[in-house]
């Protein structure tokens, strides 16, 4: 075996230093019968590198690659070019096969790299501290609605109808059995948020309202006037953004008074990789952080009264504090929050900007063609490089009619809310700087057929 | 794995009884200055924040075509976002990365996160543009292929465990440990139980209470024999009506098996409670013993350890988690099944109600860490059941040859009660007053090594947990050895020299106490008088 | 580029005037001890012959079928090569490769050298199938695509120079030396004229005179101006019908523009010679200046250099060669052709005939660097015209940024004469007795950087050649000239601690001497007594 | 640009400490008229990276693809499957971004890995000692014939018929300026190679015999009676090994007796690339070492008395030595030495030997199948991995015939010596490791057909 270092020799020599026979002497506390005389039965047995490969390489070859065709997909994961030079530094070995930082003096890189993107994710969502990553986008906003209930002692979460269909699943899961109370409606296919609506919800039980910015059908709507009304109730503000590439053009929901800004920050740096690893962003006010989940790295000194960095407010988490801790999260998002700061710091602010304007550019270019195509109806006013369409058909077999096109072409509504007459007609569309006028091209020709 | 922070001390907790406190620079560091503060290639790196500009980057794009915008009046300006050049950014993380000890570095033999090799093949396979760049909302037709990965893992995973079907969606194993009493929950309440307590070893790693406690659950200790195995008698004893689950790691975390696990499984399920297991030590035993066997309801298996992929610096990981025929019906949504045409299909929401109908739901947006599902699937047919099997007595192996190589020098609490399991445990006692584990720890820094897992389990004193894992070779071992039994002997002569290790790392021991009392968790530039050289010398922060 | 060896002392040249030899441990080195001989993130690796074993694989492969031998009956018994698992070959590389100094760490101003940032693009691009993975005699309808690349980069090179034809087959600078040399003997045989001599300046780089030599060719030098340009009159002087070629580095080795460059092919072109150009430093004038504008039949581009293929310590480069209409007729075989109907051919033997009549033959066995070529493109392509020249100015920029900063301390011996090009060149006049370049080379080790070029060109005493090309931040050089004015101020005080250094890095200065003196040159299995401890201790090899 | 970190700030900054007032003042040694005004006219500008991107890929798709198809070609070049860990250890920026170890104390990994790679290659060619690396295995062909010459200061090199048609064409190219004589002759398709003829034409001008190893039809022949007969009348035998797997299983030159083995490494962990880089090897006796060209790392010790390693015997070089150079060579294949050096090692021993037993496995299969197609005569009858084919038809339209059925199905001798009727039906089919027994049916069945 390429990866088991040991020789038979090695093996006898330590048995004999053990002073066992065999190594399955040194299993003797597992009840006879229950260790297993041979491999798992039924199962391959240890395979080249080469024979792997071929098996794994014929399984990709069966998925149609987003690169290689008009694409069109977002709802919550985003297609964007990554420059090569992340790839390769996410893979040097020192960053890649490196455990969590807990031994700071030989993890400083780890630690400089958590300290920059904390800062990072701060300052694009307009956050005062943000933490070292969560799992993902999803887990994230279910963690916010816990920290709202710790901090507000109140458990009624009233959810924007804009909120990712999946995420509200995920924090309808949880609150089964967290006793939260979670306020949620469907959305209609109207260029208006329910930004009134959620206002008016806003009551003394409410401990937080959660909007996504933009919203599931790539609305924008300000934010100011719901942080005030939840605020004066003495409920936060979450917000929840799924493509923080539009941060480069919009207003950071931190600006506009959310109290924690939640985010999936898969867009920037970390690809699509078909729903995961994605990374969690996590961020809020100064004074909310002792009832923030996750890791948090800070600055110290050391001996030599060195600038240096470490893990600290550890008495949050589960490790020192368990059963009280703010959440069980132990193995967070590490890697993918590397991804996304190297990208981030490649794009800085001029490039983010650049980048956005691009994506924003193409969006609007793509919704004139699109919405001009008969019986087709641009739903949004505001959008960012995602909007929705109303389409003359269903739009579920209309996804699938593209795919024999060769186009991937939206996300139906039909998906995402399967068995709502309402919304079956919807399709979103986003378009990002992958897309080129020949890729809208072939969306507005594919569209047009399927339309008649 | 968990580490000493002076903070905890102030929780009472007597992580490091040292009291250790930074002190001036020992007669250990070299006399020899540089203007730059490098040495040689041990460089030092600014932060971002000092090199980089609002106006550079590092990529080009074509320009926008001027347009409307439609952005509903909400224009942003400005982030404050620096940009770096290329080579610039290039040489950030490069210099960065240097100063990190990692796997590919040496041994790693953090107790309880099995730090073990990560086959370069993985990393390819999962960079293939067919699982790499495919969007998780594409229909279904268009990624069979992917799918067929996610269904080959599970089903070798329940083969594995002898399990009765598996949860892939979990990101890791605290999250797949949520998943797990999820599923014991929703059965209970389908039966309409509502059982409040759950019981957990004192040993027991810190997300499984903290776990119980998000899901509502009372949690109680279970206690342990001196043996350091859990006390069947008392936990018979306090098995009842209310406890709805006791959630037991074997092996354990004192890296011993629980022989008695069976009886314990039967004993609980006798009272009608659920047993979860922690399978993150199933590097141990996979391919060995399966789980099942055990009367295990639900265990969750950390892909980033036994499969062996990358920890990343903390993370991401993978949690799927096996569940018996009891806890099968409730476990979430999505999975991917296969049909008896040959073809994949993701079970979503909309199909539960037919297919999955006692769901207790969806723990994540999409299907999990898909990434993770095709390094560990490449790991495992690289493997096979054999090469499995080899893992575990190699990585059982290793560990109890160090078990047997140290016992001499170093006190190993649990030695007396046979071969340990792919872990060695020691304590500090017998170290000369004032010297604590922590010092043996940094030291080992010094001589190359990644220390082992320090103050953990809590039920030994100045716990050494040393997970060797069955990817390292004898020779590194025995240098290991050789290096830990010199540490040893100083520690228990009280040589004050180790207290200044490590003397050769990037940093000297860094100040926990002043990180957490005035904590500094993102740059501010500094007032203009403040005099943040940029060549990473330290400034007043916070 | 070239360095000192004590050997060339030997050789009667003036390299290291100190000649110095290692001295004992200094009081510099730390008094901390390790058993490992690691001090943390630095690490000891031995020898791959020292830990492998001829029993040890890391590769899996499937059982050969059993059948018949057809070796010949030439069976091999034995060949001892140790092999190593993949976690341990993972290490061994990764622990040694820790040990190097490159352009990914930090500023490596060899002068000559062209030490570039490499873009990860580059390398992307490189590794597609469709380029890594085609075979060099597949037939030419299944390799349009490669064609095209090589074909493509030619045209650019060719726009770039304002030169007639290029040749791409080269491996690397002095390749494209002997190539240009071969056209031009072949030009002039082909007009019968067989010229005997080959007009080298001193200050040319080794590869020049060597492949004149090479060639058949007797060497002359051209004196040059204490303005350490090409002496025109001396060499108009010495021109005549034995003259076949004058090979010319422009911008010169000094780092200047020759100005007269055009005077002196006219020169050259009247005498019936021809001129060679030799292109190393082609990166200070790409986009600027066309060499074909000033006379050139010849020039090498160092694809490794100026268009930043990785030098991978030591190479693979490429070394393609412009020509003159001359010369191009003349041009080795194979080349990429495209036709009218767009399609492309790589021209060989077989057809030379009628497309190339008077080539003069193969040089390689097959076409060339094609992972260099497409590297070469992607970067091209990249920068485009414009970021081109923008290259060869900011290369200029800094050149002559770090000339002015250290004029005042360190002796710039042609610095009256005007601005450099991409290169600043210091001599060591003004050190204390005893101290030379090297200890300034050393001490800059220990500051983080990779040295300058030392004692290069020769007639520069203990030259200094300084060349930081485009991809440095103003930062960078700051932070290096901080650093050299604090290292120069030492040598002119005769520290002696300068003698000392390196002293952070992986190893002290190391005797030259010895290894040239007893040899070893592989590893050799010490004998049974021999204590190598296979943990990197010295052995008395050899 | 990206690549560029001097801002328009930055530049100006520098001009005033430089005092100049523009750039273009640094230039003023260029006469007028020649500096050129802006861009290089009728050429484009800068491209984002994804623009590159598309435009590289687009171009790589043009190309038949080795890994995708049945694949059967070899002649000096080998498609062997490479473990993944190469490719990822060969791109550690401190092996990619370094130059050549001129200063030993920070270049400690390359010189090791060098001193290895020398080991390595003596060992696997049966020598004492090796070099660096060379270019590739055609010009270490030339230069071990220069040395030669240097050696027994005679100039007749006396080269088998089967060595490398492009491999003579380069030593024909050189002699033609060196004055050496090359007496050549072509092969002929039989099983016995042309070793009594090269002893029988060795006399006492002979400088060196020249024998490839196994030779352009894949025969094998001692090398015994060969090195002995050559060396009684004063001259050296040069071996050319173009297939170094083949030494997993066949004994080396060395062993036989050759005085300078030189050889093409790309079958060790370069992979095919089209022709380039590769890696030239170069091993000889002990004796000759002063005479050998290109670098070589020697073992030492530091000032503290700690083994390291240096480039040693530089005095050969052109950078010390000058005109009286062993060779021209400067920059040589270092990073290609590197990931031959790191494959060599993760197969050791065992896995060569065993690499190799299966592709001899592959190869006698497929020898057998394709020799049972009416009218094929098999010319070999010893070989490695690769073999020679009579066919009934001319071979050069039977491998374009077979890439229209989409199989690589080796190299024609037409190719390789155009216009030679007598070899004009050879066929030169390459069997390694990556043949499934599938390719080998498809090449077969394809072959069948162009052979009717
Ligand atoms: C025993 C044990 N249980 C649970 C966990 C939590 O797993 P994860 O970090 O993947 O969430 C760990 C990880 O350190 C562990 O060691
Ligand atoms: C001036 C000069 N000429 C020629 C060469 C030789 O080029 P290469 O090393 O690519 O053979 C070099 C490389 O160092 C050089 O600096």
């Amino acid at each position: 075996m390429r990866y088991l270092p040991l020789s038979e020799d090695d093996r006898s020599a330590m048995l004999t230093t053990i002073g066992a026979n065999s190594v399955d002497e040194l299993f003797r506390d597992v009840p006879d019968g229950l260790l297993l005389k041979g491999p798992v039965a039924g199962l391959p047995l240890h395979a080249s590198e080469m024979a792997v490969e071929r098996d794994l390489s014929a399984m990709a070859r069966k998925n149609m690659v987003a690169g290689e065709v008009p694409f069109f997909l977002g709802c919550g994961a985003y297609k964007h070019h990554v420059p090569a030079s992340v790839d390769h530094l996410i893979q040097r070995g020192e960053f890649l096969t490196a455990y969590t930082p807990y031994q700071p003096e030989i993890a400083q890189g780890t630690l400089q790299v958590l300290f920059e993107f904390q800062t990072q994710v701060a300052r694009l969502l307009g956050c005062e501290v943000a933490n070292a990553s969560m799992y993902d986008g999803s887990t994230a906003c279910w963690e916010a609605i816990g920290m709202a209930r710790r901090i507000t002692r109140k458990s009624k979460a009233i959810i924007s109808s804009g909120l990712h269909p999946h995420y509200v699943s995920v924090c309808r899961t949880m609150a089964k059995f967290t006793g939260d109370t979670l306020a949620t409606e469907l959305p209609a296919l109207d260029a208006k948020t329910d930004a009134e609506r959620l206002i008016a919800a806003i009551d003394g039980e409410t401990s937080c309202v959660v909007v996504q910015y933009p919203d599931i059908f790539g609305r924008i709507t300000d934010l100011t006037p719901i942080a005030e009304a939840a605020q004066a109730k003495g409920a936060l503000l979450i917000a929840v953004v799924t493509e923080p590439v539009a941060l480069g053009l919009v207003k950071a929901p931190g600006e506009m008074g959310a109290d924690i800004v939640v985010g999936e920050g898969q867009s920037i740096g970390v690809g699509l990789q078909f729903g995961g690893p994605y990374v969690g962003l996590f961020a809020t006010r100064e004074k909310y952080v002792r009832q923030m989940p996750g890791r948090l790295a800070g600055e110290t000194v050391d001996a030599e009264g060195k600038r240096g960095f470490v893990l600290t407010l550890s008495t949050r988490e589960q490790h020192i504090r368990r059963e009280k801790a703010t959440s069980n999260i132990c193995t967070n998002s590490g890697l993918c929050a590397l991804a996304f700061s190297i990208h981030l710091t490649l794009l800085g602010e001029k490039g983010l900007t650049e980048l956005a304007k691009l994506n924003h550019a193409r969006a609007c270019e793509a919704a004139e063609r699109l919405s001009a195509i008969p019986g087709v109806r641009l739903v949004n006013d505001s959008f960012f490089n995602e909007f929705t369409l109303e389409l003359p058909v269903e739009a579920r077999p209309a996804v699938h009619a593209m795919v024999e096109k060769g186009v991937l072409g939206g996300v139906s509504l039909g998906r995402l809310y399967p068995g709502v007459d309402a919304l079956k007609n919807g399709l979103v569309i986003a378009v990002t700087e992958v897309a080129s006028e020949e890729d809208i091209g072939a969306l507005e020709a594919a569209l047009k057929e399927v339309c008649q | 794995m968990t580490a000493a922070t002076d903070t905890d001390v102030k929780e009472g907790k007597p992580l490091n009884p040292t009291g250790w406190r930074p002190s001036a620079p020992t007669a250990l560091e070299s006399t020899a200055q540089t203007v730059t503060g490098n040495r040689a290639l041990m460089l030092e790196e600014p932060l971002l924040f000092e090199i980089g500009s609002r106006n550079q980057t590092g990529v080009d794009l074509e320009a926008a075509k001027a347009g409307a915008s439609r952005l509903g009046g909400l224009e942003r300006n400005g982030l404050d976002l620096p940009g770096l050049s290329e080579p610039e950014a290039v040489r950030h993380y490069t210099r960065l990365s240097r100063q990190n000890y990692a796997i590919d570095l040496g041994l790693f033999p953090l107790g309880s996160c099995t730090m073990k090799h990560n086959p370069r093949l993985n990393e390819k396979m999962a960079r293939l543009p067919g699982f790499a760049d495919i969007h998780p909302l594409q229909p279904q037709e268009t990624v069979q292929g992917a799918l067929e990965v996610i269904n080959r893992l599970a089903f070798w995973l329940i083969d594995l465990t002898g399990m009765h079907g598996v949860a892939m969606s979990p990101k890791a194993g605290a999250h797949g440990e949520l998943c797990g009493l999820l599923c014991i929950r929703a059965a209970l309440e389908a039966r309409g139980d509502a059982r409040q307590v759950v019981l957990v070893p004192e040993s027991a790693h810190g997300t499984n209470p903290a776990t119980a406690a998000f899901c509502g659950y009372r949690v109680e200790n279970i206690p342990a024999t001196k043996e350091g195995r859990v006390n069947l008698e008392a936990l018979k004893a306090r098995l009842g009506p209310d406890v709805a689950a006791v959630m037991i790691t074997n092996p354990n975390t004192c890296g011993l098996f629980e022989p008695q696990m069976k009886e314990i499984s039967d004993a609980v399920h006798a009272a009608g409670g659920f047993v979860y297991c922690d399978g993150a030590n199933f590097n141990a035993i996979v391919g060995k013993v399966k789980p099942g066997d055990l009367g295990v309801d639900a265990m969750h298996i950390n892909l980033h350890k036994t499969f062996s992929t990358p920890h990343g610096g903390g993370g991401p990981g993978s949690g799927p988690v096996v569940l018996s025929e009891a806890l099968a019906p409730f476990g979430p949504l999505p999975f991917a099944a296969r049909y008896a045409d040959g073809g994949f299909k993701m079970v979503e929401e909309e199909h539960a109600g037919d297919e999955h109908p006692e769901a207790f739901g969806r723990m994540v947006a999409f299907h999990g860490q898909m990434g993770m599902f095709t390094r560990a699937l490449t790991y495992i047919l690289s493997h096979g059941a054999d090469g499995l099997a080899q893992v575990a007595e190699d990585s059982v192996l290793n560990a109890n040859y160090i078990l047997r190589s140290l016992e001499d020098i170093l006190d190993a609490p649990f030695a007396f009660s046979g071969p340990c399991m792919h872990e060695a445990i020691f304590s500090d006692r017998g170290f000369a007053e004032g010297f604590s584990t922590i010092d043996v720890a940094k030291a080992l820094i010094d001589e190359g090594f990644h220390p082992m897992t320090m103050y953990f389990p809590l039920v030994v004193h100045g716990a050494m947990l040393v997970e060797p894992t069955e990817t390292e070779s004898k020779a590194n071992l025995d240098q290991f050895i050789a290096a830990l039994r010199s540490i040893a002997e100083r520690a228990k002569a009280g040589d004050e020299g180790l207290k200044a290790a490590p003397v050769y790392a990037p940093r000297r021991r860094l100040d926990e106490t002043l990180a957490a009392r005035k904590p500094v968790l993102a740059y501010k530039t500094p007032a203009p008088d403040g005099s943040s050289t940029g060549l990473g010398a330290h400034f007043g922060g916070g």
